[in-house]
């Protein structure tokens, strides 16, 4: 159970959270500019990365408010983002 | 012998508001009740005539009185926020109450929610909302006798009571 | 040497010293026809099957650890055809069927054995999810059957009822098959290899190299080899595999757990899935069950595991089962999948000519051999066979999704 | 029975009292404090059971976790399988037996196996049984009765398990001299502490090592400190509690047996710790020759646990055979102990000198530079035949106990499962915890630090750093002096059978691989340690190789010539030892297992024939609700009639409820829906569709405006989660700017639908005071009113094109307005409808479902629902995919009626609609009933469809699969009863 610091609450077990998904995939404020190739790759496709990703978290079960975090995917350990402690 | 020392008893239901809005609003608010609302999440301040302030996030509180005058503080509080943008709503009855007591309260609890609740970190006037088994919960410490009130979704009252006696052990 | 009983025998005789490796342990050549990314069942079967159906035999499998340790090393071995959209259908009931004579075609005895599966039904919906399964699949030819609470518990007799979820009824899927999974890959590996494929472990791919016609070879750790056609199989890495030939693929790789109690003697046949609690569980010939359930609720690609899943899991299991309960849990593990946007299989051509994927999804132990054979037909031919036409990727593009529910039984 | 190998005193056995016990079917004595197995020793018993593949009789070999071969039954109460002997105290009215024999453990059949050993090595079911082709079933189900250890209770236990979460400081795992020295310094600190250990009393290796601290009995050192720390209010200590998981965040799962409340049979601590401090001490490994099985033969500290705390004797002449230092100080334990010990076989040319002076001053004939190559006797070890120096031939030397030392590996699982990649030590031949990837550290024998000096200093140290990394201030301990010890000076041998020899040297007891099948599977180019380990199964059993593995990664390495080092280890994981299924589970298997939400109304159901069924979002409601002896069928038909000529009651409290609020809540609505919200009036609703960003349909409702800026969403009950994380995810994530909060208020709101002609009858007689006739209260009106006596907010919305009233008032109040419309709609004969029931009527009417005629990528035009798509709308969720989707030409699934031919045969959900080309055999599917039903309004079957561009095809006909055979229908459009809505509209 991997221990996520929320921004609000301070950290909590995950089963709280519900993942939101990789931070850069903001919806794009002009669909119709898209090609339906590009349009198609936003939608279908998330970066999946492989080591360091910031992605939106959730606390449901808790304040319920988004928030964002920097998180290795090979290990799941959580870092601080931008050099700003994470702890409590 | 089964069971451990605690008890749980159903509280009657309390007004309770839930309020939305930015520190501004809650300012505002807080003219109006001449209290100043908690700006860290997971707080819990006595109001001086209608019970207690409980701040969730940094745009969102819940505010508990005595069931019956919630309209009554809703439409004080609409007066009050009018000019700010805010979303206030009557919840008194989304939220059932317990109250958990006894020596071994904390072993039962422990059981239910996985926050620390140790009393050097989760002591009298303490509060955390959490998930309490595959619940949500609004956990507050009462007393260090000790004593704890739990607020559930009143839909999960009835699972929230079978769990809880089943973790006291009866 | 083959393979059999009688030369089991002979070599009793002998101290076993006559055995050779099962396949050969290959150098990297400078250049191949075809270079297959990824050692596991779906990888090593497609090898196979371009050297035994399609005469190319210029073929080099491509590890980057040890043979078979991906996920067909992790999972629950369930061969399974109860899905609901006809093109998945279809592509499973031809899937299980592939399964037949693989033994014998690789000379390896992967231990395939009809036991049949039972589908815990507890609520009227799943009722008639499973009526809508039973109906699709029956047109080709599967045997589906929906069983009434009497019948489920002759076959389960030590089943329980549950408050929370009274039981309705069940699924009897008697073609659900099982084969012990590492022996996947070790079979096709000892059979390709004796066509001529080179195997070759400890090699990763860190690279794929392009040029105007396309692929045209591989970086790896250990050293490049030349190629104008690259098959990728690698499960749980996709994205970053797929990426090096410039091809972005709809998956997301998500760890699922499984875990295994300690062997006890036979005490069920079949593999029992418990439906609306997301669980199912079977025997092994060995003792003992394996368990496994729902996918990690969010994307990574550690293979640590977590105490929640196999409590749940566990929990689930006794709920329905409470006479388990002395039993015991020994260990868990963790794959990582690649899941696919719509929770289907993608075997396809991409935007890169010369590079073709076979990402099994979410339970692709199943597909191995068809999948694979399907593979080796697409990368000799560069076309699809009809049956994997909806299962390429161009299906993303028209919005024509077969959007198979992930927790529909077991992966 | 005697017990005939008990020492006359000594150990820490309370012999006071006797506890009887019976194993497999006799009668024996043993004391409090007993193991199983220490008591089964005491009564001399030898053959404790069959070895899995071979049958071959085993005796117990270790005195702790590490067991691989006592491994029994409980029977009676606490029928239980698998439990090892070794950790396993005895109560009174024990009932245990060996497994895995037939009939019994000294004339078992399967011990025939033995016999054909020769020709089952490791994996040669992989080479045969290929014929007749594809019936390994019939060879596998034969194997699977022989495999298989114990045999699954019949009944549940009934045992009640505990999950508790927990938080300190400083977990420590291990109460040996390590762990307690940590506790004791970080317990000073005044840091909250949880100390645990898997055995029944803290002390470790000490319990049974006679070692001195300060010149004292070492146990007296533990009384003193676990006196200390048993009254510091900061320190938990848990006796028979084992960290058996150890993941992300430093969180560790404990088990605790039999635990202070008697009700509990065992608790699982799930503790998030700020620092860990694993001291888990190390496990003794065997030694490799032919027959190393046989009962008899066990490990030196277990004969030398036996001894000293158990105060029985393992045997009466041993051998110790070693290839360290551990070897001499058992042997001149057990000498000690009144065990008569022939020879010290030390494989080493060198041994510390003053070890041998010791045992040579005690008489015991030390052999160096020697080997065990086998050992004789069946049912128990009567000799082993050394070689030693350059002297090949084989010495024969008779004993009835073999004590092996083959050296020590540091219980590194832990620190192993936390992300930690042991690395491989010379020093001590074993692997040992390298880098910490969380915040732990391992101290002690379980960092290879052997010695009990080094346990206690490295626990106190560690005991401090980790206080102090947890803001404790460091606390002031002196490491008390100790006997010496000296190194373990480990020649690493791996195998000292005879090359070639009988391949009887086992490596892993459990699973039964030989050091043979070892080489086989190298032969065969399994050579990795994972390849190895999977084609042998070495590693995989019920010990989970505790005392093998690194054994077999050095037998690997030999064979390849490389170093353990570059072997390396297989994967280790949880749990570290087997854990009970029902400690696993906890509560939650209970009726618990998932929450069961409530409306008030579900107790009324449950009383009135309701047949409740899952609604999602954990609501069960009712599908019908039944008279006495009504069926199903009846039931939904009844109350479908009684809707259409009479009125229904139907409680909607499940549905999702959203309160939208803010100046932008019309651009969000905007965003979220297909339609239009511009200018929507208080007091009016609207029906809209959401859309999945891909196209798909989300869900559909109604959102009533229910002041200037206040919007009240309505969704259906099983998307009600998925649609609130759809529009806060839009919010929060894509359009942070819109002013708009949602508060979901599905808990607040106590939901009642009366419809059916009557409807407004029914609300008139209840004392509604708002004139609700069709003029002042049109479709999509909603008004505050009272109802009885109390405050409601009441609407007109449908989902059965009746006319239709939806009332909602705060949740306490909910059953009395049921009551209350129950008891007015009697003379209008008021029908309380199931969710079946429901669904029939919207079918009746084709309202589309978004989870049935929406199911797979159908859209929005595919379900007819076109209309709310203004061709002028901006953007919103889901049009650019609608866009590009519609551009490839034809095919579409859209929505049909269908009247089947046969006007009695309802067309089941799923069941495909087909098309045969030219004769195929399997047709081509052109699309799926959605639903069916036998309209007892239209006295008929009907149902919807999904077909392939099913619009052009009215009037045609369609063929319906089924397992049991085709069918045709009618294609019609998908509406069957009040086409106009007229209805609806009253
Ligand atoms: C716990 C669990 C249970 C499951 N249960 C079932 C089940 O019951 N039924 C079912 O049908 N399916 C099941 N599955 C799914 C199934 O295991 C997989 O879909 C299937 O094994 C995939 O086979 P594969 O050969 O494609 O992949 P893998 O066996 O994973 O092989 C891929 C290989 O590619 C290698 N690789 C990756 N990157 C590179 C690179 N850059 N260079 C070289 N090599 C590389 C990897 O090391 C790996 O060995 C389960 C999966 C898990 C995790
Ligand atoms: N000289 C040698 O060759 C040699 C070799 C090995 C051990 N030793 C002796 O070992 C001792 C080392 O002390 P130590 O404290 O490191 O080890 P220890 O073996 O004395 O103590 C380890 C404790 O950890 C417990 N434990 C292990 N795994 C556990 C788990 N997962 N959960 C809960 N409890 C668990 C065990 O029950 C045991 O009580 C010294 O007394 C030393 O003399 C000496
Ligand atoms: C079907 C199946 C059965 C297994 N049975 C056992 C077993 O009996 N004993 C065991 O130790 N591991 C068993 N495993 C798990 C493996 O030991 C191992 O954990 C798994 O292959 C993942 O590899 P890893 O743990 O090295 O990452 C089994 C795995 C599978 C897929
Ligand atoms: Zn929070």
């Amino acid at each position: 159970m991997i221990y996520i610091p929320c921004p609000h609450c301070g950290h909590r077990n995950a089963d709280e959270f519900i993942y939101g998904g990789d931070n850069d995939q903001r919806r794009p404020e002009n669909p119709e500019e898209f090609s339906d190739a590009a349009w198609c790759e936003y939608i279908y496709t998330v970066p999946n990365v492989k080591g360091i990703t910031r992605e939106y978290w959730r606390h449901k079960r808790g304040c319920n408010r988004w928030f964002v975090i920097q998180r290795d995917s090979r290990t799941d350990k959580i870092t601080p983002l931008d050099g700003k402690s994470i702890d409590d | 012998m089964t069971g451990y020392n605690a008890r749980l008893d159903a509280i009657s239901h309390k007004g309770m508001l839930d309020l939305r809005g930015d520190a501004e609003a809650a300012r505002l608010c807080g003219e109006a009740l001449a209290c100043r609302f908690p700006a860290k999440p997971n707080t819990k301040i006595a109001l001086p005539d209608h019970g207690a302030l409980i701040c969730l996030s940094d745009d969102h509180w819940i505010l508990e009185t005595v069931d019956g005058l919630q309209l009554q503080v809703l439409e004080q509080l609409e007066l009050a926020a009018e000019a700010q943008f805010h979303s206030f709503c009557d919840v008194s009855d989304m939220y059932s109450h317990f109250r958990l007591s006894g020596l071994e309260a904390m072993d039962v609890l422990a059981q239910c929610v996985a926050i620390d609740i140790h009393p050097s970190v989760f002591g009298p006037g303490s509060t955390a909302r959490c998930a309490f088994a595959d619940a949500v919960a609004q956990v507050s410490c009462l007393d260090n006798s000790p004593a704890f009130e739990i607020s559930v979704f009143s839909s999960f009252e009835r699972y929230v009571t079978d769990f809880l006696s089943m973790a006291m052990g009866d | 040497m083959k393979y059999s009983g009688f030369n089991l025998a002979l070599q009793s005789l002998r101290k076993h010293r006559g055995w050779q490796p099962a396949w050969r342990s290959a150098q990297p050549r400078k250049s191949y026809d075809v270079v297959i990314i990824g050692g596991g069942g779906h990888g090593l079967g497609a090898a196979f099957y371009l050297a035994k159906y399609h005469g190319i035999t210029r073929v080099a499998v491509l590890e980057k650890s040890w043979l078979g340790g991906g996920n067909t090393a992790r999972n629950t071995m369930t061969i399974r055809d109860n899905f609901i959209y006809p093109d998945t259908a279809r592509f499973h009931r031809e899937a299980l069927k592939a399964w037949r004579g693989l033994s014998t075609d690789v000379n390896f005895n992967v231990m395939l054995s009809e036991r049949g599966m039972t589908t815990i039904l507890m609520s009227e919906r799943d009722l008639s999810d499973a009526r809508r399964m039973i109906n699709t699949t029956a047109m080709f030819g599967a045997e589906h059957r929906v069983i009434g609470i009497d019948e489920l518990r002759r076959r389960l007799p030590t089943m329980h009822d549950s408050q929370r979820f009274p039981v309705v009824g069940g699924i009897d899927h008697p073609e659900v098959t099982v084969a012990r999974h590492d022996a996947v890959a070790w079979g096709y590996a000892r059979a390709a290899s004796r066509l001529g494929v080179d195997i070759i472990e400890n090699c990763e791919v860190l690279d794929i190299l392009l040029d105007e016609n396309g692929v045209a070879g591989v970086d790896t750790s250990r050293g490049r080899i030349e190629t104008r056609k690259v098959g990728m199989a690698v499960s749980g890495h996709g994205t970053q595999v797929a990426a090096m030939a410039d091809v972005m693929l709809p998956v997301e790789t998500v760890p699922l757990q499984a875990f295994v109690s300690t062997p006890i003697k036979p005490v069920i046949d079949n593999v029992v899935v418990i439906r609306s609690l997301n669980t199912y569980f079977l025997q092994t010939d060995k003792g003992e069950l394996v368990m496994g359930s729902v996918a990690n609720p969010y994307p990574s690609f550690s293979q640590q595991g977590s105490s929640g899943i196999p409590e749940r899991t566990l929990a689930a299991i006794l709920h329905l089962f409470p006479a388990f309960e002395r039993l015991k849990f020994m260990r868990q593990w963790a794959g990582i999948l690649d899941l696919t946007y719509d929770n289907s299989p993608i075997i396809s051509k991409t935007t890169t000519p010369g590079f073709y994927v076979d990402v099994a999804g979410s339970g692709g132990f199943k597909t191995t051999p068809f999948a694979a054979k399907m593979h080796a037909d697409l990368i000799a031919n560069d076309r699809p066979d009809p049956l994997i036409v909806p299962f390429s990727l161009d299906r993303f593009d028209t919005g024509r999704l077969i959007l198979e529910r992930a927790s529909y039984g077991n992966r | 029975m005697t017990e005939g190998f008990r020492s006359r005193s000594g150990g820490r056995i309370h012999r006071g009292r006797k506890i009887s016990f019976q194993f497999n079917g006799r009668r024996y004595e043993g004391f409090p404090g007993d193991t199983l197995a220490s008591a089964l020793i005491a009564n001399g018993v030898s053959v404790v059971g069959r070895s899995q593949k071979y049958h071959r009789p085993r005796g117990i070999m270790s005195a702790g976790l590490e067991e691989t071969n006592a491994i029994v039954q409980l029977a009676g109460n606490d029928d239980e399988p698998n439990r090892a002997a070794t950790t396993l105290p005895i109560y009174d009215g024990l009932v245990a037996h060996s497994v895995n024999v037939a009939p019994s453990v000294d004339f078992d059949l399967g011990s025939l196996l033995g016999f054909f050993h020769r020709f089952i090595p490791a994996g040669f079911y992989y080479k045969t049984f290929m014929w007749p082709k594809d019936r390994w079933d019939w060879y596998g189900g034969i194997i699977r009765k022989v495999a298989g250890w114990g045999t699954a209770p019949a009944k549940p236990g009934g045992g009640r398990y505990e999950h508790r979460n927990h938080h300190c400081d400083v977990l420590i795992v291990g109460a040996g001299p390590a762990g307690l020295s940590a506790a004791l310094s970080a317990g000073r600190t005044g840091s909250r502490i949880l100390l645990v250990d898997s055995d029944t009393e803290p002390g470790g290796k000490l319990l049974s090592d006679n070692l001195t601290i300060r010149s004292c009995p070492a146990m007296e050192w533990v009384d003193d400190i676990v006196a200390e720390l048993d009254l510091m209010p900061n320190i938990i200590r848990l006796t028979r509690a084992t960290a058996t998981g150890y993941f992300a965040d430093n969180y560790v799962t404990v088990i605790e047996e039999c635990p202070d409340k008697p009700w509990i049979r065992e608790r699982l601590w799930k503790v998030r710790a700020k620092q860990v401090i694993l001291a888990t001490g190390a496990i003794e490994r065997t030694l490799l020759f032919a027959n190393n099985d046989r009962p008899g033969i066990m490990l030196a500290s277990a004969a030398m646990t036996y001894c000293s705390r158990y105060g029985v004797r393992p045997g009466n002449t041993a051998v110790v055979f070693t290839n360290n230092n551990s070897g001499y100080r058992y042997a001149i334990g057990l000498l000690k102990a009144g065990v008569s010990v022939t020879a010290l076989i030390d494989t080493r040319k060198e041994a510390d000198s003053r070890l041998r002076a010791a045992a040579a001053g005690s008489g015991i004939e030390v052999i160096a530079d020697a080997r065990v190559v086998s050992a004789t006797g069946r049912r128990r070890v009567s000799a082993v035949n050394i070689v030693s120096g350059n002297d090949q031939s084989p010495r024969r030397i008779r004993c009835d106990l073999v004590a092996v030392s083959g050296g020590w590996n540091p219980a590194i699982h832990l620190h192993s499962q936390s992300g930690g990649k042991p690395i491989y030590n010379q020093r001590i031949a074993s692997f040992v915890p390298g880098e910490s990837k969380q915040n732990e550290r391992s101290v002690g024998a379980c960092r290879g630090e052997l010695t009990l000096q080094s346990a206690l200093a490295e626990g106190a140290n560690a005991g401090c750093k980790a206080a102090a990394l947890c803001g404790f201030a460091l606390a002031d301990i002196e490491v008390p002096d100790c006997e010496h010890e000296p190194e373990p000076g480990v020649d690493p041998v791996w195998d000292c059978s005879q090359p070639g020899g009988q391949s009887s040297a086992f490596i892993d007891f459990n699973n039964d691989v030989t050091s043979a099948d070892i080489r086989l599977a190298m032969r065969e180019g399994y050579r990795s340690v994972e390849l190895v380990k999977r084609y042998t199964t070495a590693g995989m059993g019920i010990d989970q190789g505790k005392s093998s593995s690194v054994s077999i990664v050095g037998l690997i390495a030999e064979i390849a010539g490389l170093e353990p080092g570059s072997v390396g280890t297989t994967t280790y994981r949880p749990a570290y030892t087997p854990v009970s299924f029902g400690a696993m589970a906890g509560p939650a298997k209970s009726d618990l297992i998932v929450p069961w939400r409530r409306t008030p109304v579900t107790d009324w159901f449950l009383d009135n024939g309701g047949h409740l069924d899952e609604t999602g979002a954990q609501f069960r409601r009712p599908l019908f609700i039944a008279k006495a002896d009504e069926s199903a069928g009846d039931a939904v038909q009844r109350e479908a009639l009684a809707v259409r000529n009479q009125v229904g009651i139907y409680d909607s409290t499940p549905l999702g409820k959203i309160l939208i609020q803010g100046p932008d809540a019309v651009a969000f609505l905007n965003r979220v829906y297909s339609n239009n919200w511009e200018n929507l009036p208080v007091g009016r609703g609207k029906f809209g569709f959401m859309l999945h960003e891909d196209g798909r349909l989300l869900d559909d409702g109604v959102t009533m405006r229910i002041s200037d800026n206040q919007y009240w969403m309505s969704n259906s009950a099983g998307m009600a989660d998925v649609v609130l994380d759809h529009l806060d995810r839009l919010l929060h994530i894509h359009w942070p700017e819109l002013k708009v909060y949602l508060t979901p208020i599905t808990d607040q709101w106590a939901v009642v639908c009366v419809c059916g002609p009557h409807a407004r009858d029914v609300l008139y007689e209840a004392d509604i005071d708002i004139d609700i006739s069709g003029e002042a209260f049109r479709f999509l009106d909603t008004r505050l009113c009272t109802i009885g006596g109390l405050s409601a907010r009441i609407s007109r919305v449908t989902y059965t094109g009746e006319l239709s009233f939806e009332i909602a008032v705060p949740m306490r109040h909910g059953l009395r307005l049921w009551n209350i419309l129950i008891a007015a709609g009697q003379k209008f004969g008021i029908t309380p409808v199931g969710s079946d029931t429901s669904m029939l009527l919207r079918t009746e009417k084709g309202f589309i479902a978004a989870g049935l005629e929406g199911d797979g990528y159908a859209d929005i035009f595919d379900v007819g629902m076109g209309w709310l798509v203004p061709k002028e709308k901006a953007d919103f969720v889901g049009k650019r995919s609608l866009e590009k989707n519609r551009r490839s030409d034809g095919g579409r699934p859209e929505v049909v009626g269908l009247l089947p031919d046969n006007s009695d045969f309802v067309p089941p959900k799923g069941a495909p609609l087909v098309e045969y080309d030219r004769n195929d055999e399997v047709p081509q599917q052109v699309g799926m009933v959605t639903i069916g039903f036998f309209s007892p309004n239209l006295g008929r079957s009907i149902a919807l469809a999904q077909l392939r561009d099913g619009r052009s095809r009215m009037g045609q006909s369609a063929t319906i699969y089924t397992k049991a055979g085709v069918e045709t229908a009618t294609i019609c459009e998908p509406v069957f009863i009040d086409p106009d809505g007229e209805r609806m509209r009253d």
